[in-house]
């Protein structure tokens, strides 16, 4: 969970980690009351929840009121990365001599938090990685040790915070791990660690990213007005729609609509389609354990999209069961009908429960069966994805 | 022989009185494995499919020697659960929950690795070893005793591959389910190890995806290895920087990519396989 | 700095571990209404910073709001070692089925936390631990552990806490693990923690220590009504004026005024003085490096003391100058005056310097120093002990 | 040779810049002792006494390969300063200041322990090598080399016991202020067997006083040493319950009073001294 620069801020305010005095407007004609009555230069910036605001002209200077309105106005129409902005953060203009880089991660390969700081905050921290690794500092930690101000002064001394602001550089590095350690956070960064012309640090820009699956213990996050929000930019309809019923879904370019199982198969079928020479229109996930309602919902999608020309089904049942997906597919046929050809395999668990349930129902009212070919473990599921992709060149006129 | 779960093993179930719990154990059970007992604290003196039910995991230890645990409780009892194994002694751990907030998985690794314990998941459909002992939510179907191991991200990943390899007679030693979270109790480079010093295991399948750090890691131990291993990495046609389901499955930056994997596997020495069906055809290559 | 209890059930709320509701009462008048508005029986518990308070008669039940009336009457006229009951803690009487132990402190000879617990609470846990150690439940933690639920729900369970009431009574024990570490606790009990005959758990007592000297952390505490406090009980108007000044000072039966450099010969000299037949008049310390004008009062509390019939001086400078322990004799005896024999041996860091200042005072006004026996390095300080222990007995008349 | 701290000991200053600290840097700089630099965060670059102020433990350690420190800072800030040398890597510490934290000092001795580094107090007069170093804020007049080491929880005793040890011709070898506090950085126990494997130390003169454990649990080790043990404790005829001066000195229940130390350590073996001049007796009838 991504954090508005403000939100973040927030937060660091609670940690008495150094941030500019600041304001936040949603029009055109707050920025300007904010900024006439503070009558100084100002920066005006976009709230976002995407990286790159900097680059994409989300961030502009404005000397007084009426320039602010101007510039502010040009901020409320644009869309970054598929983010309309919609708010304003208002802050003084900052006397910058020197920047720095402060973040806080977890390296999952080692299993240790790791601070990464650096001389040069601003720019871009990952070019930097890239091209002059000898100027980032590193610092592992366990997680179950705490950081002491001596190694975040140290840290600190290392990337050129002079001898004088040793300890409160060292104070913010520390506020900021525990900041990322209380919230669980995934990753916590200043960049940059400002050193204003007289004599001060100050926290420019605050990113925050926490983790979605433990925002149930930090309760005081939803008092304080910051709870859980999808991180998307620009969605499709189609996108929208799934998202409101709950079904992890992406639109892509091609003709193929993907019914899979689990996110593996999800993902990996994508390629298979690929490998045989046809295009899927999306990605799906079913979830673990889907409901006959979730998998009629997950068709319905799929008929309903006209760049679909066929749609291709997996299922191999594990803590899902086949009897509750053959269940969803017939409740979709009846309510609903298929459009399309589909072409499925189902195997796993209780899947002669599956096959019965089809069997029955194609007895009942065979013609809801007509546009399905169904297989099962006997036929390999490359076999089915070759055969999806056939039947989506003969339905736009190929071959 | 087999890595990690063998017919032999004593396997207790945490969360054995919930729903998801109380099916699994039975289905364990049904297919052979020894599962002895079960904890739910509060719940201690009750049985479920017949085993007994323990307040505390030290207690169930000491009544019935368990030294395997499948947890099925819900993801924010999982640290407590999990820890409490680890320092009651219990050597092998499946833990089946997804969405475990990731700094707990932290505190469960640093037990995990202070007290030489191997945790597996969360988000797993959980290990099998065919015809000796299924821990976890993996339907039997797909799977039957044979000489090749298999290691996989996800659940239906595992269940093709071992339905192909079951189709083209090799069999599987053990099947382990690694998980889909992004932070996991063990990583492809431990897995690989065991089935390395396993002598039943004559090559081993690995399965990735886009996202995560674990395929790249297991590049430091295959050239190490005498069992060749094959490599499948999801996401090839992934567009970058969406969102795909698994939590893991974020294209971090260059790295992550699944192409890069792939690469960075070859290099290593591992066998590319596109598609399930490159599977048998690659270990027929190799000899296996 | 031990709490009283209802301090100690304030920070018990804080952390949720169960506790009685309750009122505070300061006169019988609060305590007559009090329990008429709740009409239900009650115990009155005196709130004295001492513990054996239900031995010494401190603890009683009232049925109603006149019995209370008449109880709270005669607590409020007791005295329990020394410290006067002003205040009464009034709870429902509660309805007991069981009775447990907790605590949790610090085992100094291990370097370790521990927490203690027994199915035996409501006695004296000393007692049981003397005659039945099985009966105690001892966990030792490292200060840079967390206490898990399962590892208190162990403890509930083999102290005998039944099956369906296991998790709260181990998230009774993490609660108070925690209360401990987030306030640098001495010790915190609860004792007895009652299981009452409707299937609760609750504190019916709290006993909470903490260290004074980390207390400059926990500014909650201030705004909780909780400061630094005196708990010695009865006091003499001596002791009460050396606490005053700030000076460790305790009457003691004899007659030879103990004019200390630090604690360690502060304890020592006392059993010196009893070796060679004499009884010392007080305890006390300088603490360390001393100012004149304390070394002054310190004299000054032995000279005004009827009791003391000559005074015993040691100062072995260290941390201390001999420099400014001879200006504060100087100014003692030129503010004040001494009225009885003094011996005193001076060595140490400086001592030339104190030996001149004594020898120009002297020399300035020699009839000050009239009373005066000086010593330095080459009389053994036992020898100084024999000649104060024998100008008492002259003093006495003795032989 | 001695414990602890010799004339080679590198030795830095932690808080050098302080009022305190600049003291006693300086009367330890006169005594001889060999301090090579101080650290005090913010003042890197600056000078104490002719010696380089750095700003980090690690920054010192590197530059002048310092091994022990002294700690001249307010309590609060000891436990950050310690562990920052221990983990810095230096192996001797002395903590001077009073009123430190105990949870602080639980703190300190687990890094201590973990790294094997030997911290002294708080709350302790410091640590002397007569003739060699002069740690801490002890008096140089008491003292002269020779054979008899010293242990002590009290300053002012320390000075006693040297002086007497000067006046008798034995001198001392070193003598350590073990500290008032409650919980101090080192015990008896593990002092006395620093002086055990010291071949100059011929004998020991320990110093206890009634409250806390510490002159208990050296009986675990008095009965394995070779060194002759002579113990004194004060506080005889303290009365029971009353605070006197020294946190530690509290009586605690049966535990902790001066006479029941006393008859632990004679069963022990030690020899025990009621006054100062009982020591040279003593030490001439064992024949040291």
């Amino acid at each position: 969970m991504r954090l508005y620069e403000f939100e973040g801020k927030e937060l660091f305010a609670k940690f008495r980690i150094p941030i500019p005095k600041s304001r936040i407007a949603g029009s055109v004609d707050e920025v300007f009351s904010h900024v006439q009555e503070w009558g100084i230069p100002v920066a005006l910036k976009s709230q976002v929840l995407t990286g790159g605001r900097g680059k994409a002209g989300g961030i502009k200077l404005a000397e007084g009121a009426n320039e602010a309105r101007t510039v502010a106005s040009d901020l409320f129409n644009l869309t970054i990365k598929g983010f309309p902005v919609e708010r304003l953060l208002i802050e003084p203009k900052l006397d910058i001599k020197q920047e720095f880089y402060i973040g806080v991660t977890i390296d999952r390969a080692k299993y240790k938090l790791v601070i990464i700081a650096s001389g040069e905050g601003g720019v871009d921290i990952e070019k930097t990685a890239e091209e002059n690794p000898e100027k980032i500092i590193r610092k592992e930690i366990g997680i179950d040790e705490e950081l002491y101000g001596f190694e975040a002064m140290g840290i600190a001394k290392k990337i050129g915070i002079p001898s004088d602001l040793l300890k409160t550089g060292g104070a913010i590095i520390v506020k900021l791990y525990n900041l990322f350690k209380k919230y669980d956070a995934k990753l916590v960064e200043i960049n940059p660690l400002v050193l204003t012309s007289d004599g001060k640090l100050i926290a420019a820009d605050a990113r925050v990213s926490l983790d979605d699956d433990a925002v149930f213990r930090h309760a005081d996050l939803k008092e304080m007005g910051i709870e859980a929000r999808h991180e998307e930019g620009e969605m499709t309809e189609r996108e929208k729609q799934a998202q409101e019923w709950g079904i992890p879904y992406l639109d892509l370019g091609g003709n193929i609509g993907m019914f899979p199982g689990g996110a593996g198969f999800g993902i990996m079928g994508n390629d298979f389609i690929h490998y045989y020479g046809g295009e899927p229109a999306n990605f799906m996930d079913s979830g673990g354990g889907p409901s006959p309602e979730r998998i009629a919902k997950m068709l319905v999608l799929l008929d309903e999209n006209p760049n679909v020309k066929v749609i291709f089904g997996a299922r191999f049942g594990g803590i899902s069961r086949c009897d509750d997906f053959a269940k969803g597919v017939i409740m979709f046929l009846r309510e609903h009908g298929l459009s399309k050809p589909l072409v499925m395999r189902m195997t796993g668990n209780v899947w002669q429960e599956g096959v019965r349930l089809f069997e029955e129902a194609k007895a009942e009212s065979p013609e809801l069966f007509e546009h399905i070919e169904t297989h099962g473990i006997e036929t390999p599921i490359e076999q089915i994805s070759m055969r999806a992709v056939e039947l989506a060149k003969q339905a736009e006129g190929g071959n | 022989m087999a890595i990690l779960v063998t017919k032999d093993s004593k396997v207790m179930v945490q969360g054995i009185t919930g729903g998801a719990g109380k099916f699994h154990t039975e289905r364990m059970i049904g297919y052979g494995t020894n599962v002895i007992g079960g904890v739910t604290p509060g719940k201690g003196g009750q049985t479920v499919a017949e085993r007994p039910v323990f307040d505390t995991v030290e207690e169930c230890v000491l009544a019935t020697g368990a030294d395997v645990s499948v947890i099925f409780l819900p993801a924010r009892f999982v640290k407590e659960a999990a820890i409490e194994a680890i320092r009651a002694g219990i050597k092998f751990l499946v833990v089946i929950p997804e969405h475990i907030p990731i700094h707990d998985m932290l505190w469960v690794r640093k037990e995990a690795v202070a007290h030489g314990a191997t945790v597996i998941g969360g988000n797993t459909a959980g290990v099998i070893t065919p015809g000796e002992a299924n821990l976890g939510i993996m339907p039997d179907i797909a799977f039957t005793p044979g000489r090749v191991g298999t290691v996989s991200r996800s659940g239906s990943i595992t269940y093709y591959v071992a339905d192909t390899l079951t189709q083209s007679g090799y069999g599987e030693t053990t099947c382990v389910g690694l998980g889909g979270d992004p932070v996991l109790g063990s990583t492809f480079a431990e897995i690989l190890m065991e089935f390395e010093e396993d002598e039943a295991t004559k090559a081993v399948v690995m399965c990735g995806e886009i996202g995560g750090v674990y395929e790249e890691i297991a590049t430091d131990v295959i050239p190490k290895m005498t069992t060749p291993v094959l490599a499948m990495i999801g996401g090839v046609f992934a567009p970058e920087g969406k969102r795909m389901g698994h939590a893991g499955a974020i294209v971090e930056g260059k790295m992550g990519t699944a192409k890069e994997k792939l690469a960075m596997l070859a290099d290593a020495g591992a066998h590319p396989c596109k598609t399930f069906k490159a599977i048998p055809e690659t270990l027929a290559k190799l000899g296996v």
